[in-house]
């Protein structure tokens, strides 16, 4: 399938590296590209399921424009959102609707985290696309 | 098959072993002996809540065992304990405590397996409820007419699926169909059909199903409790510990929505990792043909032993178990047993743990030959010639 | 050593296996896969009532387990089980069902492990039962006054030998004597002190004691339960089914007099085998100078964490098992743990199934590590190298 | 040891015999033996315990001298009995009690037998012997 500009760079980006450790701190530092959805903001309904840290998501869409608000105690798990808010904020729910957790898979990344991580990140994945279908 | 065993290249006092006592155990392919040798010396961890590779990938065949139990029964939900008579005591515990009240029947039939009576008989103790045992008619079968009369305020039928004396197969979906009409739930004793039959959980209709893999070629300590959802939601927590809880506090605890909530403590890793590599090998054998043709070899067998005078106890239909039980007008059966060891053939003798049949049947034990897939006519060939000679210099 | 142990060539991400994860489960040695890939290969079989010979080489194997336990363990009575967690549901069900009463009171500590807390809060639903929970100091031990204070009328102790969070030993003698006086039984949970320390369950003077293979070696799958005489006396059935029964009739049954009462169903006949070379391997293990080698890694490891800035949860006395729990500051104790592995080396966080004992600390998890006698001083030594890294690189 | 020349015959004749199935027989001939005890004297007194089958022993002593009957419902079980019987039926009682369950190791009978068999014939030596120790 296409991606997006941002997206294709970031999966290329990632593609380049083959150390694992420096896999990881490109993840660590992409926690920062969240809509920080705030603590007091994390609800049971917000809660991503199946993740051994608190991980929590919120989408609104404007205008069918997807805007994704998430949060996690875990900075790896923050990453793995920021690479996910790289992948689907500001993006057309249409558009968004047709990605699939394979561009994770591209970047190298699921198969650099644990088991329990990367169901973490499909767990999460499907709880926001599930979202967006329903606010649609 | 038989090369996939590496037991069957055993010999037994200079003689090729001859492996006739599949009711009690079955053999273990190497692919399942593989499984938990490579586990061990590759991947041994603890399972769930752990982030390092081991623990992945131990978590990943523990919960591998669960899917294709699921998958190859057609199940929603699947328990893992660590047999059949575990299985059977959490229904007691864990569904028969929470859901029974003082002055509840339940009903068993007499061709039950003690692990299928004792648990029933303590929490009938217990909670003062009423037992009432189908009887076993001469022709070896349940009276249905005696079941249908006493299914009238029952509130759980449990029944044993194929007996392990007999090879009988029960016609469960009758007792199923006549159970819901009825209201009352059917726990299914599956640990001699599961090995020997493609059974469709979903489709049969029962509530729970109990059975262990060390008699379909998995390995000793685990087994496994089918449950439909209903069922499974009116279950109240049996043993507790790590595992199975959610949260506990010095207050109190809350428990897993799931069935971990019945697996409390580290689980059967190696154990559920071999299974399922068991249960794969089983997919892969065509069970209606091979069922037929020991079965076969059972009926001819039990026509032998009638002719040099055995009384043989079993019916062999179209579904029963490749099993044949008999008895020797004077010579006893341990001798038997002893002297067919003396050339390598393991049969078992005594009461196979169902005592109430045997008394119905007025005796007190059979020696008992139980075949599996990879045994061959010619074994049972060989066991009818040897039987003779032991008549002739012994009897 | 670590040749024995085949998983030690494991590597995780082209990393060697660096394995602290040992108060989890320990790795087992070739003997004890071996012996139960043998067992499969060449004996396996359903265990008692049979007279064929794979019969009984399957029931020697089983039965030399329950050997091996009494005799490392100086125990008169080896009930075994599928683990600490189900030997402590036993006593819950076999001895305080039957010997507590409305009112009875049983003594906790705050540093039990579900496993020694969940059955008991169950137990204490149903029959309202009073627990009561020793405090843990902040210095990490009990609190042996208010044990005094809350021993009188208790009628059972329940303690953790060893605490798989802290690796605090607790002063059993003492409260055993404390209990002894006051008429209390002790139930001991050896589940971490088993593998670390040579104990003498006769000497000690406890009822009962509970422990896994797991942990200690063995396979997954079985444990085990220490009982004295008079203690197991008291003990009424707890699961019903095959082989824990003498008779069976649909009018009732009797039971075994020996172990065997609380061993219903097909036992793990397997795990025995395996788990009796891995007591026999560690009677060859030198455990008191071994003890102190990890233990003094253990301690080097925490000052180290310590003067990194980490917050090290455990003393570190004598006694003490070689676990080392701390938390960073900020980072995510998943987050450290998955960097950890990126390197090979396994280690736990979370709440390692004591969530009372974190509530006190007021904490809700932790990093741990945990050493064995296949761990090395090296090993440490690059997990506190490749910490600097991470936190240089991470924090 | 020295064993009675009976016992010392029977020993030699058993180990003469290389086949298994033979021994057996010889076993079974040798169950005509016994001194019968019949089975409406079988009592929990008489009960040869960790045996299959029911097997049950009775010793008299008169002048120190050994009486021993015994019966079973196994025909192996009773023919084990019969070599007990060969062994020590009417001996002196003080010879008898130095004699040890070795005899049917030397004979090669145990190792003929399954475990549960050659344990319950070292059950039903230790009854017999523990039985004239309390007798004497
Ligand atoms: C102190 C303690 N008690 C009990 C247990 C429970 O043991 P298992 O899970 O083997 O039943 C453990 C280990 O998890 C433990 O560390
Ligand atoms: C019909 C039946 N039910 C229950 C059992 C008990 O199974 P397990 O001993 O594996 O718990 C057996 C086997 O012994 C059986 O044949």
């Amino acid at each position: 399938m296409t991606y997006s500009e941002e997206l294709t760079e970031l999966i290329e980006e990632f593609q380049e590296i083959d150390d694992k450790m420096e896999r990881l701190e490109m993840v660590f530092d992409l926690a920062d590209e969240v809509n920080l959805l705030p603590i007091d903001q994390w609800t049971d309904a917000t809660r991503v399921n199946g993740c051994q840290s608190e991980a929590h998501v919120k989408v609104e869409i404007i205008d069918s424009n997807v805007r994704f608000y998430s949060g996690a105690d875990s900075k790896l798990v923050q990453g793995l959102m920021g690479i996910l808010t790289m992948a689907i904020d500001n993006g057309d729910a249409n558009v968004v609707l047709t990605l699939t957790p394979d561009f994770a898979t591209e970047m190298g990344i699921l198969n650099s985290l644990s088991p329990s991580r990367s169901n973490g990140f499909r767990n999460m994945f499907d709880k926001v696309m599930n979202e967006i279908k329903t606010q649609m | 098959m038989r090369e996939e065993f590496p037991i069957l290249q055993r010999e037994i006092n200079g003689y090729p072993l001859v492996y006739f006592d599949n009711a009690a155990t079955t053999q273990k392919p190497s692919v399942v002996i593989d499984a938990m040798n490579d586990y061990y010396s590759n991947s041994n961890a603890n399972v769930h809540r752990a982030v390092h590779t081991l623990a992945g990938e131990a978590t990943e065949g523990y919960e591998s065992c669960r899917r294709e139990l699921k998958s190859r029964f057609n199940a929603t939900r699947a328990i893992i304990t660590s047999g059949t008579t575990e299985a059977i005591n959490l229904v007691a515990h864990a569904w028969g405590r929470a859901n029974l009240v003082d002055g509840d029947a339940i009903i068993l039939t007499e061709m039950e397996h003690h692990s299928d009576i004792v648990p029933w008989q303590m929490l009938a103790q217990e909670m003062n409820i009423e037992l009432r045992y189908v009887p076993v008619q001469k022709d070896l079968t349940l009276d249905m007419e005696l079941f249908e009369a006493a299914i009238k305020g029952a509130k759980l039928v449990c029944v044993v699926h194929i007996s392990n004396v007999l090879g009988v197969c029960n016609p469960v979906e009758r007792i199923v169909k006549i159970a819901k009409q009825n209201g009352a739930k059917v726990l299914l004793d599956a640990a001699q059909s599961a090995p020997h039959q493609d059974i469709d959980f979903g489709e049969l209709g029962a509530d729970f199903m109990a059975f262990s893999a060390h008699k379909m070629c998995g390995p000793t300590g685990i087994g496994a409790l089918l449950v439909t959802d209903d069922a499974f939601n009116e279950m109240q927590p049996f043993m507790g510990g790590g595992d199975m809880i959610e949260t506990v506090s010095i207050h109190g605890s809350t428990y897993q929505k799931n069935e971990q909530k019945f697996e409390a403590g580290t689980p059967r890793i190696a154990e559920a990792i071999g299974w399922t590599e068991a249960l794969k090998w089983l997919n892969d054998v065509d069970i209606k043909s091979e069922h037929k043709r020991i079965l076969d070899s059972a009926r001819w067998l039990a026509k032998e032993l009638r002719e040099l005078g055995m009384t043989v106890y079993g019916r062999h239909d179209k579904n029963d178990a490749a099993v044949v039980s008999f008895l020797h007008p004077t010579m006893n059966s341990e001798d038997l047993a002893h002297l067919l060891d003396a050339r390598g053939f393991a049969v078992r003798t005594g009461h196979h743990c169902a005592q109430p049949l045997l008394d119905r049947l007025e005796i007190t034990g059979t020696v008992r030959v139980s075949l599996y897939f990879y045994n061959t006519h010619d074994e049972v060939v060989s066991f009818v010639d040897y039987f003779k000679e032991i008549l002739e210099r012994f009897a």
